[in-house]
């Protein structure tokens, strides 16, 4: 009799799909009488599908989905997810993966579930739109990573960008019709303005979502659409949209994420002339950082009858090997320690994106945050667009949402 | 009546035994023959849920935990404070009125022009009804490339026009995005509405617009005022689809906007959709749907019974 | 009030021609009733003189004004239909100010105008109801104000009374014969109910296939048919036909020999007959007299209708040839009973085999009058 | 007069084949963007392709699984189709002729069906179909779909029947027809044109639907062909023009060539069906 | 074959009781038609015979047999429906042979028995046509067939004829009469056109507000109506109605008094009248003489209807009572011309004050025939 794991996961994107499709078919090879089924899901789907098929008992063993407050926090309330702590020091992964994404899926000193992708947002540029600018020189190495780009400042940015829109160039690709997306740069901007300090006192102390540096970041962002750095109307544009134009020449830079790379690879004629750097902050006194989250994590369900099977299962692709194949057969970065990229002749721009990884990381605020909190944020990003609110309207919205959470206790809350 | 079906139940048992055709079923079996299908299929999948719907509205609930906390109304009442609740309320109602007017009005031009055809109507019927039969995720893709703003043909068009200035992000435009879908709406039930129409047309006296003829009205005035008030059986039937339909209204708003820019153009259904599943307050979720339910139902009601007294 | 004049009116829907070459003269005020079976073309013809069918040759005059090519509004013509054709959303008063309203009469002269029409119709206290709340009769008697309201010269009906039952159709067709006698208007009135059309017309108009068969004043119609077509088509009972051999012409009178019949002699007018040649017999069930004493055609009795006021007898005489016998009253007779139908030479019609009026010598017409 | 004419009906078909057009536009464009690349839809999407590619269909077919999920819909949409059909008739029969007692809140509980959205009653529907094991199953999915297309069938054939003289029904009685006669021989022979409707008009709801396939298949092998198309254009983060326009071809042809070949009575069945 | 026996018969439609406690036997062969004014329950009456309908109370005899509760296709009878109700699916031999294949008859029965149905109806060259391939009186003959194939010992019909055009109307009336003569079934017969009732009934049933106002001979009915109700609801044109007052009775003669007749005095039979009582009299319109040479009611002629075999003369006394009278033939008259009517008091009736007639002395009853 065949033992059936069912896994949901999320990787519909062409690598990351072939590499899942690899992963089970070795697995099963070498456990004769497993099968695994996968069932592949968009963001939104899952959302949908999986808290309630959970309930149901008709959910996966094995499932990958966002870890946060507002949608892991509540199945690990429900007693739907199993407790990995136990397993985290039997199989060895405390001390093989990363910290930071581990804490992600903590739930009072508890662990959830095992992260895969360590992703941060970054500025991505076409090259040979830069060249056509003039403005090539002003990529910089950053002075503690050299392998990473960097500018000189934020103006150095500023006229790239002004450049671009004198020449009839999208000066930054950005769709924003689904508002998650002006979520990111929201998160990169408050960490350009605030850094991780402010966000970590707000998140676990007693700081404030309307905090002038929270308003600042808001400020960043807004002035960017009055400047006319977006294109027309961006909240009409599909961040599939704002890509298409990126990928095709139309747009000199694309803010978004590591996510991204592999997609590049796949879609652009010639992915040699993009390449990504990070922004400076506003501040000198603060580190050269992204905003960086997990995305989403696997974890096991309570109910499932196969649950060390599954746990086999992420054994097996989160091993050093397997480690190395997500870097370069799917262009994603998982939270392993001490990878060795050399021997892997990964794309510059990879390597680039392994190195970023080790960077003071701030949060890519969606995933961590509870429902009402990114609602306030998602529909302020498209607020502050078609001039409907201020950055101050949109900050106190947040802390608005944010205290509301608190007290109800729906916030991520590791320790 | 009652009566005497129970007396020829009590013959039915002993009329069965002698033959096959003629004899009378009792009132139990022919409830369990015509109506246990329907309702074997009705009752667990249409009719408990929604017992159940209403049952979770008076509950706060996040979908997973293992215990609901009993709220009683408060659900009800928070949908009253909710802005967007109310946002969503008013779009629903624009699209009732939108969509008794823009796809109907077209439906009937429509239909009027093709009862004066003789040859290819059905060719030309056929054509326009082409849009009612495909799904609301071709809707979406076709009308979010019609209104790209990048790539989209009608902006372009404006410009070519001289009217760039009204070239805006259709969908992104917290104005301009209901009307946008909306459109996209009509698109696929105008041509419903003209088969309706003209089939009422058919069926229409033609010595009514005869007499109209000899009393001197013009073709305009044959239009508005004999040939309109003839289609009042037809214009009836739609409203009430178009307010059923304008209240139920999902698909198409949330493979166009889910709703957005800022739930600009949500609707009842997608804000329902989206509290229920994407921010976990099923009680709450549930809550809008009966409240939606209702307004449905009240709304449909009202609609026959004016149809009714006429 | 106005003359309608028909000058080789011809009417041809593709390729079928259901009106050739019609030649029609309707004086002022004169009620011309047009009658012949279904499909003969009544109603092509009238709505031709609406407007409503353009015709395919000739000529029609309204008024002495060509009117061929006009639009139906400005032709001065009303319309009354079979189906009445109410606008069923408006009120009665609506529906007869319709026309008005368009024409841009002020409302005060309009609601006197549709008052007017619906006094001298009876139905003031109907005004303001819909049709749908109206009786057939009530309906049928809105549909006759539109078309008084408009006062037109030419009053056009197609079957007007089709859909009533008999008691009211009695009832209207009164109404109407008083409402011609006080409006004094052209009108043109289709049926295919004997009754109406005998009733009603001063004129009567017999169309079979798109053809005119007779025009006349309808007791000469039914008196003095023109042929067998017209013979048989008015009258109820229908004329009892016999097929009959001309015999010997001696003095003007034609003798006739039927199997069934004793001797009879007609005088008939023009050329003599040739001898042998097949004709048509015919006179009316009301014309023959039942039970004479002695002599008349020989008849068993095949069934009875007694309608009360008269009685219907189906006979058949030895050879197998049916007669109707129409006697006023009641009769004491039963299937089976023998009896002896006189026949009055003077009240016979005699065709040729073609259908044709073989006419009589003035003096043996039959009569017009009792 | 006759010229007058000639000259109204250019103008009438001038009318109508210009709103025809505009009425095909949109699905024109995308044709045309199916066989485009996506520079060329960037550079002008109104333009015509520089080859007609028709690889690019094949590539959709097989990248996309539309050959198991053309199966799959089909294995949906047939059963769905016939329960609703019977089901609907049935109990049309039963409501009209039945002679049911009570009938009128029958009646009432179906119409509620028919104003109740879907997304109201989706969350219960769920757990519900969860609980009787009937998640991730085309069988679940299919009564799913035959329960709420139910009301409707039922409204439409109901009306058909109220059409049908009472006068027919009773003079079948008197020739000694019982009601499974009277259904059998004399109202489902009548019924035909009506019920071919409802079946086109079902089977289009259940190739069509979205929702309830969203929710209730998880197995990708399961996927309807709606779901297809919709996880090839949400299923990744790059948007392709190209393989969408192809997918929408793909879904949108079959049921388009069902309709025009059925159109005849399909649109005489929906306005029967309709006024009453 | 079988009789029909309704006794106490009522019926309720909720609150509305449509008949109350109606007793009536039809005799084996019998043909019966139901007559009254619309509304009046005729075709209630029929479905509860049926069985289509259920009775509210009372009993319900068929043969002898009890069928109060019994299925409507136990009874043995069988029904033509004002709309046919053919199976619109099903080919001729089909409709008919239906209710056959029902029952079970064996395939080679079953087609010898509607074939000989249809042979009696003529209609042998239709049994594989569908219904809509059928003329108006072709679906007639089938539904009647349908009936005749059964075999019943009742046979019922609501209006058969009422959709059919008045010709084809006349020649089913007769071949009903045939088909009854031939088959000698048990028929009932509802309809509100009285030259059926009177041309096919054994006896009539007149109907009004649920309630039987008389059963009888056609002839009878016509000719001695039991009240005012049926007196005016009979004939055509409809009887005259006069307001008369009782004078004094002397010698069994009950003198009467209008301002605009000559003195007039009636054999009246029971109590005498209380003088300056007021009461009824009725006379049709072919009992008044037209033309008499002296006395008689004066009038002056309103309208003249002529039908051809004969003339209905609408006239106005001086007092403004308007009288009809009937006349065979033509009359040379013309609206304005004065007249005197001759009023015969044999063929006189009398009704008191609510409608009773009030019984004439046998010597003087108007006469069944002439
Ligand atoms: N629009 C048309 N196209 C073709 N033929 C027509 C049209 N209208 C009438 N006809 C034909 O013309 C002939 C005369 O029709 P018309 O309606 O004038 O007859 P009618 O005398 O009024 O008959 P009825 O008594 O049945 O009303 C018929 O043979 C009919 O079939
Ligand atoms: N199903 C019913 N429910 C309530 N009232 C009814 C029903 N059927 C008939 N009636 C009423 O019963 C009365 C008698 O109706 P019925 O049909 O027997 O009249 P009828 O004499 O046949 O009239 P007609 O000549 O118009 O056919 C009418 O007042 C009618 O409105
Ligand atoms: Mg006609
Ligand atoms: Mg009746």
């Amino acid at each position: 009799a065949t033992t059936v794991l069912n896994v949901w996961d999320q990787f519909f994107s062409e690598e990351p799909n072939k590499l899942m499709n690899e992963f089970v078919a070795e697995f099963q090879k070498a456990h004769p009488g497993v099968e695994i089924k996968r069932n592949v899901l968009d963001t939104d789907s899952i959302r949908a599908t999986l808290p309630a098929a959970l309930t149901a008992g008709q959910g996966p063993d094995l499932f990958y989905y966002d870890a946060g407050p507002a949608f892991l926090g509540p199945l690990v309330e429900a007693g739907l997810v199993a407790d990995l702590t136990q397993e985290y020091a039997a199989r060895g992964w405390d001390k093989s993966l990363v910290d930071w994404p581990v804490e992600r899926v903590t739930y009072g000193n508890k662990i959830w579930g095992v992260p895969n992708e360590i992703e941060y947002t970054n500025v991505y540029v076409d090259l040979a739109v830069l060249d056509q600018l003039g403005m090539k020189d002003k990529l910089v190495a950053d002075k503690d990573h050299p392998e990473l780009l960097t500018l000189k400042s934020l103006d150095d940015f500023k006229a790239i960008l002004e450049a671009s829109k004198a020449k009839g160039i999208v000066p930054i690709a950005f769709g924003n019709r689904d508002p998650g997306r002006g979520g990111h740069l929201f998160s990169y901007f408050l960490t350009l303005t605030a850094g991780k300090d402010l966000v970590d006192k707000i998140l676990f102390g007693d700081g404030r979502w309307d905090d002038p540096k929270v308003i600042d970041a808001w400020k960043l962002y807004k002035d960017y659409s009055t400047a006319g750095y977006y294109p027309p109307s961006p909240n009409a544009i599909s961040y599939d949209e704002g890509n298409a134009l990126f990928f095709n020449g139309a747009a000199a830079t694309n803010i978004t994420g590591t996510w991204l790379v592999g997609d590049i690879m796949g879609q652009v004629a010639d992915p040699s002339k993009i390449d990504f750097f990070l922004l400076p902050s506003v501040s000198a006194d603060l580190p050269l950082s992204a905003a960086a989250g997990i995305g989403s994590t696997f974890a096991v369900a309570e109910k499932s009858p196969n649950k060390q099977l599954a746990l086999d299962f992420l054994d097996f692709i989160m091993s050093k090997d397997a480690g190395k194949r997500w870097l370069k057969e799917a262009n994603i970065v998982p939270p392993i320690k001490d990878i060795d990229i050399k021997g892997l002749d990964l794309p510059p721009m990879m390597q680039r994106v392994v190195e970023g990884a080790t960077l003071p990381l701030s949060y890519n605020l969606d995933v961590v945050m509870p429902a009402e909190w990114n609602d306030a944020m998602k529909t302020g990003t498209q607020s502050l667009l078609d001039g409907s609110s201020t950055p101050e309207d949109v900050a106190a919205r947040m802390e608005q949402a944010w205290e509301k959470a608190k007290a109800e206790g729906r916030i991520w809350k590791a320790h | 009546m009652r009566q005497m079906t129970e007396r020829l139940d009590q013959q039915s048992a002993s009329a069965a035994r002698r033959r096959g055709g003629g004899r009378p079923l009792g009132t139990a079996i022919r409830y369990l023959i015509f109506l246990g299908p329907a309702a074997l299929l009705y009752v667990p999948f249409v009719l408990k849920p929604l017992i159940e719907t209403f049952g979770l509205s008076l509950f706060a609930w996040n979908g997973v935990s293992a215990e609901r906390t009993f709220v009683g109304l408060a659900n009800y009442a928070r949908a009253l404070g909710d802005p967007i609740f109310w946002i969503s309320l008013r779009n629903n109602l624009y699209w009732v009125v939108t969509s008794i007017v823009l796809p109907m009005a077209t439906g009937l031009v429509i239909a009027v022009l093709l009862s004066a055809v003789r040859r290819g109507q059905r060719i030309y019927a056929g054509i326009f009804f082409t849009p009612v039969v495909l799904n609301l995720i071709i809707v979406g893709l076709v009308w979010g490339i019609i209104y790209n703003p990048l790539i989209g043909p009608l902006n372009r068009l404006l410009r070519a026009v001289g009217l760039g200035s009204l070239a805006i992000g259709w969908l992104g435009d917290r104005y301009a995005a209901t009307p946008a879908i909306m459109v996209a709406g009509a698109w696929t039930f105008f041509g419903f509405c003209a088969v309706i129409f003209l089939q009422g047309l058919r069926t229409l006296d033609r010595e009514q617009i005869e007499a109209a003829t000899i009393d001197g009205a013009g073709p305009f005035r044959r239009f508005r005022k004999i040939i309109v008030p003839a289609l009042s059986d037809q214009v009836t039937l739609l409203i009430v689809m178009s307010i059923i339909g304008s209240f139920k209204v999902f698909d198409i708003v949330y493979v166009m906007t889910k709703g957005g820019p800022d739930h600009a153009s949500e609707v009842i259904a997608t804000y329902m959709y989206w509290q229920s599943f994407m921010n976990g307050s099923l009680g709450y979720g549930a809550a809008l749907a009966v409240m939606l339910t209702a307004v449905v139902a009240g709304a449909s009601l009202a609609m026959m019974a004016l149809r009714e007294r006429d | 009030m106005a003359s309608v004049e028909l000058q080789g009116i011809g009417k041809r829907f593709g390729e079928l021609s259901v009106i050739a070459d019609l030649d029609l003269k309707i004086d002022e005020g004169e009620f011309v009733v047009f009658v012949g079976p279904s499909g003969c073309g009544k109603s092509t013809l009238l709505r031709m003189i609406a407007g409503l069918e353009d015709v395919s040759g000739g000529h029609l005059r309204i008024g002495g004004r060509e009117v061929t090519d006009l639009d139906p509004a400005k032709r001065g013509v009303a319309m009354v239909f079979q189906s009445y054709a109410l606008y069923p959303h408006m009120s009665v008063r609506d529906n007869m100010g319709f026309a008005l309203s368009i024409d841009g009469t002020p409302a005060g002269e309009r609601e006197e105008r549709v008052m007017a029409a619906a006094r001298i119709l009876k139905i003031e206290h109907l005004v303001d109801r819909r049709p749908v709340h109206l009786s057939g009769g009530q309906r049928q008697r809105v549909a006759i104000g539109r078309a008084i309201v408009r006062d037109p010269e030419v009053f056009l009906f197609d079957e007007p009374l089709s859909n009533l039952d008999a008691a009211l159709r009695g009832e209207m067709r009164m109404e109407l014969a008083r409402l011609h006698q006080r409006l004094g208007a052209t009108m043109i009135y289709v049926t295919h109910d004997q009754v109406e059309a005998m009733t009603l017309a001063d004129r009567i108009v017999v169309l079979d296939r798109g053809r005119i068969q007779q025009v006349g004043h309808p007791m000469d119609i039914y008196g003095r048919p023109d042929n067998l077509f017209v013979a048989t088509f008015i009258g109820s009972p229908k004329m009892n036909v016999l097929d009959v051999v001309a015999g010997e012409t001696m003095g003007g009178l034609l003798a006739l020999s039927h199997p069934d019949l004793p001797p009879l002699a007609l005088a008939v007018d023009g050329p003599s007959m040739a001898q042998g040649s097949p004709l048509k017999l015919g006179v009316r069930p009301n014309d023959l007299r039942f039970d004479v004493a002695e002599g008349g055609i020989v008849v068993k009795v095949d069934f009875v209708e007694r309608h009360g006021d008269q009685t219907i007898v189906n006979c058949e005489t030895e050879s197998g040839l049916t007669l109707n016998v129409a006697i006023p009253g009641n009769v004491d007779t039963a299937p089976g009973n023998t009896h002896r139908l006189g026949l009055d030479s003077a009240r016979c019609h005699l065709f040729a085999d073609d259908g044709r009026l073989i006419s009589r010598r003035p003096e043996s017409n039959p009569a017009r009058s009792r | 007069m006759r010229r007058r004419k000639t000259r109204h009906t250019l103008i009438l078909h001038g009318v109508l084949i210009a709103s025809a057009l505009l009425t095909v536009f949109p699905l024109g464009l995308i044709a045309l963007m199916a066989f485009k690349t996506n520079p060329e839809i960037f550079a002008n999407p109104l333009a015509l392709p520089g080859a007609w590619r028709w690889q690019q269909i094949g590539k959709a077919w097989t990248d996309g699984h539309f050959g198991p999920y053309y199966l799959n819909s089909l294995q949906v949409a047939v059963p769905t189709v016939l329960m609703v059909v019977i089901a609907s008739t049935l109990a049309a029969y039963g409501l009209v002729f039945g002679r049911l007692p009570g009938a009128r809140y029958a009646l009432a509980a179906i119409l509620l069906g028919l104003i109740v959205p879907l997304q109201a009653i989706i969350v219960s529907l769920f757990h519900d179909l969860g609980d009787m094991g009937l998640l991730n199953s085309l069988w679940g999915l299919s009564l799913a779909q035959a329960a709420v297309g139910l009301p409707f069938g039922i409204f439409m054939m109901r009306s058909f029947f109220l059409g049908i003289p009472k006068d027919l029904i009773e003079a079948a009685r008197l020739d000694g027809a019982g009601d499974v006669t009277v259904l059998r021989r004399v109202v489902l022979p009548l019924a035909t044109a009506p019920a071919l409707t409802l079946a086109t008009l079902q089977f289009m709801y259940s190739w069509n639907d979205f929702l309830l396939p969203l929710i209730i298949l998880h197995d990708p092998s399961l996927r309807t062909v709606t779901l297809g198309l919709f996880y090839l254009q949400g299923g990744t983060y790059t948007l392709n023009y190209t393989m969408i326009s192809a997918g929408v071809l793909i879904t949108a042809v079959p049921i388009m060539v069902v309709f025009f070949l059925l159109q005849r009575q399909f649109i005489a069945g929906v306005t029967a069906g309709a006024v009453k």
